[in-house]
């Protein structure tokens, strides 16, 4: 009885049949989206201060993190009169990352001593060019106007605070 | 005593020799062929000189197709079987100081070839005879082909399918008498006779070619002869005086039994061109023979020049003719068996057969250069010799026949002489030479080989009454069978 | 719908010994094995046509009944050949018939 | 109409008979020989044998080309597998063929004359009346042709069973 | 006789419009099922519930590009789907849609062909379907595409004769090759399933296999094949080859309906329904009802079951079913023959 | 009737030994059950049962050549055991499905022997054709073997094809396919003028001579004989030695069946015909013969040549006619199975030891007798007896063929066929002479040639079975030879 399979095969039939009158769990999804969860990992942001000024003193601290090795960037040095612009004295003059390397494990966000770069709950776009996906500081820094800035408060709780803080965690960044 | 137990004899015999020792065979073989040779002499002893086959065995065999295994003697028969069972033991005992392969198998074919050789005269039923016609073949050809010399293997082939040829020719002739026999269809002689002496000259015609050309195969007479010098050379000296010894009388028996009374009319028609052959084959023989530089290849044409006088008698459809031709057939056996004796010596001493390297063993071995010429004159014929009889008796015959014919028939005797004599000169006189001058002296059982062959050839020409009385009575029929229809 | 009537027997002998002529031509003409197989095809049913044409003229359901054997044989003769061509494409890799030469005398 | 459908058929028949034989490529061989089992389905048709009729289709359409499609596909014989065979055997079978043709064509020549049989019975090719004949008369063959199809099956399970070495 | 054909032509084009729809709806009907089953919403854009999901479809594969690969047989690419089509709307014709209308004191009946071997016919038209797919396959010149042709014709020949064998002890116990007259004979319960339970096992199984449906869907198996026999092909080429599968179902789910589970028979209908002309119709609706229920088996199974291993399909084949069903008729015989009726 | 039935089952049983795993015992299964089929037919003697519809007949004829069948195919199972046990070239085939084929073709030899409807004619032949189709292909890794295979099958079914189209036309010009009705038909034309004058008659000559032309291939009478020689080369020795054998008495059986009780009144018809294939199948076959290299293809033509003889057996008409080619049929076989018999054991003594097939050529024999006086004693009787030397059966054999044929008048066609037995002999004696002596490449001193050869073959390593076979069929040959009354008064 077992080799002829019959029961098994109408169990099978059975469960899916169940399935056939369960609740449908689609979103109707330009209409409707599902709720990201707060630590997301999207589109990478770089940060501005509160000045409108940049983060990223282009340390190099993500590009080494990043095991994709997904990041590349120039560094250059502040002139004077930039001071709004660069909150250090040296800066990142490009900064990409090529997006479809990048795997948004968000090693770069643990790895940034400066609070600069940061994963969203924003997506990647789809696109139909490469070359296009490697993503400049045009795509990355946030807007200057506060009314675009983009919210990582979310991202900043306490818990997260509180871990970027613990002292074991200290090795993977530079002495 | 009945003839089934002379041919059923030496059949258990030759199966029986095939399950004793090697070296006990040949004696053993001797045995029972000396013990066969005693069987026919009580047979010879019961038979009643007439025309009639006696001490017949007669059963059912093939009933549906008319088969009888029906074996007799007549005088003619019993001739023949004497034959065979006198010179069977000779013919084994030349072989004791011969160192023989197998020793077991040869003897039981010999043997197996006797049981043959004693049904074919004795088989009194067409069918019967044709098969044991063919069984007389297989054992021969398996001593050529064992036992033989160098091209065995082509030679004996050569000399099967020759003989096979002709037997089929003759299975056809009889099967067609057979059909044409009245009532249900038998081949039973005395029915065959009569089927054939009411068939159409036509029609006896190709009963005739297709007998005559078996017989002529077997004996053999002049076109078909070519397998005969290669076989009796190639062959061992035991199968060659098998062959020359005995076969080749069943060849001249089958025309005398088997042709003459079944086709009569075509006898009458083409009995010339039979003995025009015959003719030349004497001659051809004879010529050849003269020109043949190996002494073994010289008897053999001369046994070819033999038995076509043999033949030429026969066909001379005469009483003297055919009592000649009975005689000579005796006369020519012993002879040969003896010569080929005298071969197989000189070969087994020299290792050669070439006339031309001997000379002048009679200085060495006088005993045996005795022994030979006597055999030697009885093969030429000298008178108080067995062959002058018999070759008398025949060119008598022939004479009657057509007197150019036995003028030609003559030649034989005179050629005869040429050949041999001048061979026996070349062997025994003369110098001795380093090959001959070794010649060692003759062991015991070849000078018993000698004697009885001697003292036959000696006997059968001063006396030869006996044999003619046998003979004459059946050969008187079959005359007489014939004459009804043909006019001489 | 007695058909027969109107097209003459002949008609029908003609056709399907034109036919089996094709298929013999097939047999005779073509190497590759499994072109004479379906040439052989073409004879069995060019007799099916012959016998069914004989069944309708004698009125008779045997010629039919026949034609059903033959039916069966070929399909036997099918496996048993494809078996065949099969087993000797495995081994040379080709189902032509010059290919298998191993057997001249 | 019947006449004409069966000149349409034969001649459907015929060319694609020829057609089997002249193509090169076997797969095109199986297309024209299915075609010309279909033209011979229609003949059972004309010839009141309606169940021979499906029954063709189904044997010979539906079983036997598939297979012989298959073991083409299988095999994956194309056409140049094939190699020419000269033109002498070509034209000696086709000679040869044609005698036979013609042979046979004027060996039968008589049977034009053929009469008419009595009567005609349309409902013969039916399969009442045929299982009827194969199941009384026919019952012996029947059997015997399980025996057929036993062996043919062990000889080909035979066949294409592969050794373990 | 001129009302006649027209009466057959009107029939034929409704059967062939309904089997073509319902072909049609099928392909709907698979995608919104397999939704369901997986716990998803399927199709619903296009139109309310997306019910116009097979035109849109439709209008997508007309609108597509022609292509013929260029080392193809283009005739036979073309023939290989046009085959299958035809072979699987040929079909319909032998199923008994109801009893008969009579309209004007004429009865027409709602089968367009009483043939008297009906169950040969279809036999024969399923066994010669297997060529669209051979012919496309080989015709494609790509060996996925053979392979899944090669695939094809093993699964459906060896199936062939299951199914062959089953319908055989069917028919021992109507005793009729007639479609028509089987459906007939299931009047009221007597319903061929009830006599025949291992039988229509055997048969069910069958038709999966023969329609090339899950768990036997080796032919065209994507993660192996690409698609099988019509990897090469696109545009309405593909439609045609989907369309003959989905048409195929139909027609299995209306012959199973037909041969097992009474056709358009309903029991105790006559007890309320009166007039002939409603009866007949109300026994389409049936019928209909029943094929729906076959092809949402069909469908069920597809999205529960695992494609097979092919020496699964053949083992199956040949030492499961063809066995099985010989059994099934020595046990129908032996059965008939103690209840006399043989 | 009851043989078959025996013949069947024991079939289905050898089918099943594999898997009821009772291999084993089988080889005594079946030949008990060739024993039992031998003495159930036996018990039908002169009752003349007609079976099914005059489907089949099984008379005396039919019962004899069923006796003959089941007697040669007790003694092939007893010597094919050598090579389905331990051929080392036949991997895997397995034994079980040589056994069931060879059973079922049996069958269909007897069903050809006793058919009394084209229809199990037809079947017979297929029945028998089939499963040797097969057979010649069981050694599946050698080429030669599937060549022949295909070969076979292909010439096979183009038989089978004109022998239909025969039986088609034959039908349409009778309407009848029962053999009784038949007869009637044409013995009794003059009285029955409907189906002569209507112009049916051309379609009955065409189909005798379509049906001839299907059989003659079946029996491989020249010109149709082409397939025969490679067929036989290429299938293994046993499988070889049944086709030369079962397979040829049963078509001939089969032949003589349909001509003489349907055609014997049409003789003018197709006398001719046979005539002229007789003399070109006695002539040619035997003169191939001789060219041949290999013992088995020489075998192969020598039994092309022997179809020729017993075509004469056909064409002479007479009440011997079918005596003869029993006996012929049985002696033949007898001569057959033995040479093939010690065929195989040299073969497969060769193959074992070089690892490869071995051809059996001439020169392969040469010396045997030294090594293996038994193995050279069986294959010289053999060759004597298929060579038609007496007393062995063979020689009885063609006595009574020809001796019909010429009461029958065919004086030259004997002739011929005298002719022929002597080209014959040439070619058997050949094997004999090689047997005896040492080849000539002994001789001419090249003595390498003759230590690689070695032992060939001794005594022992013979099996008791094959023994038995060999004995059996010398015993055979030479009882056949002696007593033929025996078989021949039977008919």
């Amino acid at each position: 009885m077992e080799r002829i399979y019959l029961p098994a095969i109408f169990g099978g039939m059975i469960i899916t049949l169940g399935h056939f009158f369960k609740k449908k769990v689609t979103f109707q999804y330009p209409e409707v989206k599902r709720p990201f969860a707060p630590v997301y990992r999207g589109m990478h942001v770089l940060k501005r201060d509160e000045n409108g000024a940049e983060r990223c003193t282009a340390c190099g601290l993500c590009a080494v993190a990043c095991p994709a090795e997904a990041i590349t960037m120039v560094a250059a040095e502040r002139k004077p009169g930039e001071e709004k612009l660069y909150r250090e004295e040296k800066y990142a003059s490009t900064y990409e990352i090529n997006m479809l390397r990048c795997i948004f494990c968000g090693d770069c966000e643990d790895a940034c001593p400066k609070e600069s770069i940061f994963l969203t709950d924003r997506l990647v776009p789809s696109d139909s060019l490469r070359q296009r996906f490697v993503y400049g500081k045009d795509l990355l820094v946030e807007p200057m106007e506060a009314s675009k800035r983009v919210d990582i408060s979310q991202r900043q709780t306490k818990e997260v605070l509180e871990f970027k803080k613990r002292k074991e965690l200290q090795h993977n960044r530079l002495k | 005593m009945n003839t089934a137990i002379l041919i059923g004899f030496p059949l258990v015999a030759a199966l029986l020799i095939l399950f004793l020792k090697s070296e006990q065979a040949k004696k053993f073989a001797l045995a029972f062929s000396l013990i066969e040779l005693i069987l026919s002499i009580y047979a010879l002893s019961e038979f009643k000189i007439n025309a009639e086959p006696q001490m017949m065995v007669n059963l059912a065999w093939i009933q549906t197709l008319g088969i009888h295994f029906k074996v007799a003697m007549d005088g003619i028969s019993i001739l023949l079987v004497l034959l065979t069972t006198v010179l069977v033991p000779l013919i084994i005992l030349s072989s004791f100081s011969r160192d023989i392969k197998n020793p077991k198998y040869f003897y039981s074919l010999i043997l197996f070839m006797q049981m043959a050789l004693v049904g074919v005269f004795t088989a009194m039923d067409g069918f019967l005879f044709y098969i044991f016609w063919e069984l007389a073949l297989i054992p021969i050809w398996f001593i050529c082909l064992l036992w033989g010399g160098e091209n065995r293997a082509r030679i004996t082939f050569k000399f099967f399918v020759y003989t096979l040829f002709g037997s089929l020719l003759m299975l056809v002739g009889l099967i067609y008498l057979y059909l044409h026999t009245s009532g249900t269809h038998s081949f039973d002689i005395q029915a065959l006779y009569s089927a054939g002496s009411s068939l159409s000259s036509p029609e006896q015609t190709w009963i005739f070619w297709t007998l005559f050309i078996a017989f002529a195969i077997k004996m053999p007479v002049f076109p078909f002869h070519t397998w005969q010098p290669d076989t009796y050379t190639n062959a061992p000296t035991q199968g060659t005086m098998l062959l020359s010894g005995i076969m080749l009388k069943m060849g001249t028996y089958g025309l005398i039994r088997w042709l003459l009374p079944m086709a009569p009319l075509g006898v009458q028609q083409w009995g010339h061109a039979a003995m025009i052959l015959s003719i030349i084959s004497i001659l051809y023989a004879s010529i050849i023979a003269i020109m043949q530089k190996d002494f073994k290849r010289l008897i053999a044409y001369s046994s070819i020049a033999h038995v076509g006088l043999i033949s030429a008698g026969i066909f001379s459809l005469t009483v003297q003719g055919l009592q000649g031709g009975m005689i000579q057939m005796l006369a020519h056996g012993i002879n040969v068996v003896g010569l080929f004796f005298v071969v197989d010596i000189l070969f087994n001493r020299t290792q050669t057969q070439e006339l031309s390297k001997f000379g002048g063993i009679r200085n060495v071995i006088p005993y045996f250069a005795t022994m030979f010429m006597i055999v030697l004159l009885g093969s030429i014929a000298l008178p108080l010799t067995n062959g002058f009889i018999g070759e008398f008796l025949l060119i008598n015959g022939v004479y009657q026949y057509n007197a150019y014919m036995a003028g030609f028939a003559g030649l034989t005797v005179i050629l005869g002489a040429v050949y041999m004599l001048r061979s026996y000169q070349k062997i025994m006189l003369g110098e001795t030479n380093t090959l001959t001058s070794t010649f060692t002296d003759l062991n015991f059982n070849e000078k018993a080989v000698f004697v009885p062959i001697v003292l036959l050839i000696i006997v059968m020409g001063v006396y030869p009454k006996p044999i003619l009385d046998i003979a004459e009575p059946a050969i008187k029929h079959i005359v007489e069978l014939i004459h009804p229809a043909v006019i001489l | 719908m007695s058909t027969i009537q109107s097209i003459p027997i002949a008609n029908y002998i003609l056709l399907s010994t034109v036919l089996f002529c094709i298929g013999v031509l097939g047999v005779l003409f073509r190497r590759n094995a499994i072109v004479i197989f379906m040439s052989v095809e073409l004879m069995l049913n060019a007799v099916n046509l012959l016998l069914v044409a004989f069944s309708s003229y004698w009125n008779d359901p045997a010629g039919q009944v026949f034609v059903f054997f033959v039916m069966v044989v070929a399909a036997a003769e099918v496996a048993v050949g494809l078996a065949i061509l099969v087993m000797i494409y495995r081994n040379t890799g080709s189902t032509d018939i010059d290919v298998l030469n191993k057997l001249k005398g | 109409m019947t006449m004409y459908l069966f000149y349409f058929l034969a001649f459907l028949a015929i060319l694609c008979g020829l057609m089997v034989i002249l193509e090169k490529n076997p797969v095109h061989s199986v297309l024209y020989l299915i075609i010309t089992f279909f033209a011979l389905a229609g003949h059972y048709l004309l010839l009141n044998a309606q169940f021979l009729f499906i029954v063709q289709i189904m044997v010979y359409a539906g079983a036997i080309m598939v297979l012989f499609l298959f073991v083409i596909m299988l095999l994956n014989l194309n056409k140049e597998t094939e190699p020419h065979k000269s033109n002498l055997v070509k034209f000696a079978a086709a000679i040869s063929a044609g005698l036979l043709l013609v042979v046979l064509v004027a060996a039968m020549k008589g049977a034009e004359t053929l009469p008419a049989p009595a009567t005609t019975n349309a409902d013969m090719g039916l399969v009442k009346n045929l299982g009827q004949v194969l199941f009384t008369q026919f019952l012996l063959p029947f059997e015997t042709a399980s025996l057929l199809f036993l062996a043919a099956m062990v000889g080909a399970v035979m066949l294409g069973k592969r050794d373990i070495k | 006789m001129i009302e006649y054909i027209i009466y057959k032509a009107i029939l034929v084009v409704i059967v062939f419009c309904i089997t073509l729809v319902a072909a049609m709806y099928s392909t709907y009907a698979e995608r919104k099922i397999a939704g369901f089953i997986q716990d998803r919403l399927g199709p619903n854009r296009a139109g309310p519930f997306g019910i116009l999901q097979p035109v849109a479809d439709g209008v997508k594969m007309f609108m597509k590009e022609e292509m013929i690969p260029d080392v193809s047989n283009k005739f036979l690419f073309i023939l290989g789907p046009s085959v299958a089509m035809f072979t699987s709307l040929m079909t319909g014709a032998i199923i008994p849609w109801g009893t008969s209308l009579t309209i004007l004191g004429h009865q027409y009946s709602l089968q367009v062909a009483d043939v008297n071997i009906g169950i040969l016919y279809l036999l024969g038209i399923t066994s010669v379907g297997v060529y669209g797919i051979m012919i496309g396959g080989w015709a494609s010149n790509n060996k996925f595409a053979l392979l899944g042709a090669l695939r094809a014709s093993s699964q459906m020949i060896s199936y062939e004769i299951g199914m062959g064998l089953s319908i055989i002890a069917l028919i021992m116990t109507t005793g009729t090759l007639s479609i028509g007259e089987i459906a007939a004979q299931q009047h009221g319960w007597h319903w061929n399933i009830l006599y025949q339970p291992l039988g229509f096992l055997i048969f069910i199984i069958c038709a999966f296999a023969e329609t090339n449906r899950a768990p036997f869907d080796l032919p065209e198996c994507e993660s192996e094949l690409i698609g099988g026999y019509h990897t090469e092909y696109s545009s309405m080429k593909l439609g045609f080859y989907l369309f003959a599968e989905y048409t195929n179902m139909f027609i299995s789910s209306a012959i199973l309906a037909t041969l097992y589970f009474g056709g358009y028979n309903m029991p105790f209908l006559g007890r309320f329904v009166h007039d002939p002309n409603m009866l007949a119709l109300l026994g389409t609706f049936f019928l209909f009802c029943k094929i729906c229920f076959f092809i949402f088996v069909f469908m069920w199974v597809r999205w529960t079951l695992p494609r097979f291993r092919y020496d699964q399909l053949m083992n199956l084949g040949w030492k499961g079913l063809i066995p099985l069903a010989i059994l099934n008729i020595a046990i129908t015989g032996i059965v008939m023959w103690i209840t006399g009726k043989i | 009737m009851k043989t078959l039935y025996i013949l069947t089952a024991l079939g289905v049983i050898a089918m099943l030994a594999e898997m009821f795993r009772f291999k084993k015992f089988l080889l005594p299964i079946v030949l008990i059950g060739l024993l039992g089929a031998i003495a159930s037919s036996v018990k039908d003697w002169n009752t003349n049962i007609h079976y099914y519809n005059y489907m089949m007949t099984f008379d005396n004829f039919a019962i004899l050549f069923t006796i003959v069948l089941c007697a040669t195919a007790f003694l092939w199972f007893m010597m094919s055991q050598n090579f389905l046990d331990s051929d080392p070239i036949a991997i895997g085939s397995s034994k079980t499905d040589h056994y069931a084929l060879v059973l079922f073709a049996l069958c269909g030899g007897m069903i050809m022997v006793s058919y009394s409807n084209m229809v199990m004619l037809f079947l017979g032949i297929e029945i028998l054709s089939i499963p040797m189709y097969v057979l010649a292909g069981s050694r599946k890794d050698s080429l030669s073997s599937n060549e022949a295979s295909l070969k076979y099958f292909l010439m096979g079914a183009f038989a089978t094809g004109f022998l239909l189209f025969g039986i088609a036309l034959i039908y349409g010009a009778t309407g009848t396919f029962d053999l009784k009705t038949l007869s009637y038909f044409i013995s009794s034309s003059a009285t029955v003028p409907t189906w002569k004058v209507s112009g049916a008659e051309p379609l009955l000559y065409a189909g005798i001579l379509m049906m001839l032309i299907g059989l003659c291939f079946k029996i491989s009478a020249v010109p149709f004989h082409f397939w025969a020689p490679d067929v036989y080369t290429g299938a293994p020795t046993p499988v070889t030695a049944f086709m030369a054998t079962i397979v040829k008495t049963a078509a001939f059986a089969a032949f003589l069946r349909l001509f003489f009780t349907c055609f014997s009144g049409m003789g003018s018809v197709w006398m001719n015909t046979i005539w002229v294939l007789a003399a070109l199948t006695i002539l040619l076959g035997n003169i191939t013969a001789v060219y041949q290299t290999s013992v088995k293809r020489m075998l192969a033509y020598s039994s092309i040549s022997h179809a020729g003889y017993m075509l004469l057996a056909i064409l002479a008409m007479n009440d011997h006619s079918l005596g003869s080619v029993l006996f012929y049929a049985a002696a033949y076989s007898v001569a057959t199975i033995g040479a093939f018999t010690v065929l195989s054991i040299i073969e497969n003594h060769q193959a074992t030891r070089n690892q490869q097939p071995a051809t059996v050529t001439f020169e392969t024999l040469s010396g045997l007798a030294k090594q293996n006086k038994f193995l050279s004693f069986a294959m010289t009787i053999s060759m004597l007896s298929l060579a038609g030397i007496p007393p062995l059966a063979g020689f009885f054999g063609k006595y009574y063929i020809f001796t019909s044929a010429l009461q029958s008048g065919y004086v030259w066609l004997v002739l011929i066929a005298v002719l022929g037995s002597l080209i014959g002999v040439y070619y058997y004696f050949r094997i004999i002479i090689k047997m005896y002596s040492p080849s000539l490449t002994d001789l001419q001193a090249q003595p390498t040639a003759v230590e690689e050869k070695g032992e060939l073959l001794s005594f022992a390593e013979v099996g008791w079975d094959l023994r038995i076979v060999l004995i059996l069929t010398i015993l055979l040959a030479l009882l056949l030879g002696i007593f033929p009354d025996f078989i021949i008064r039977l008919i």
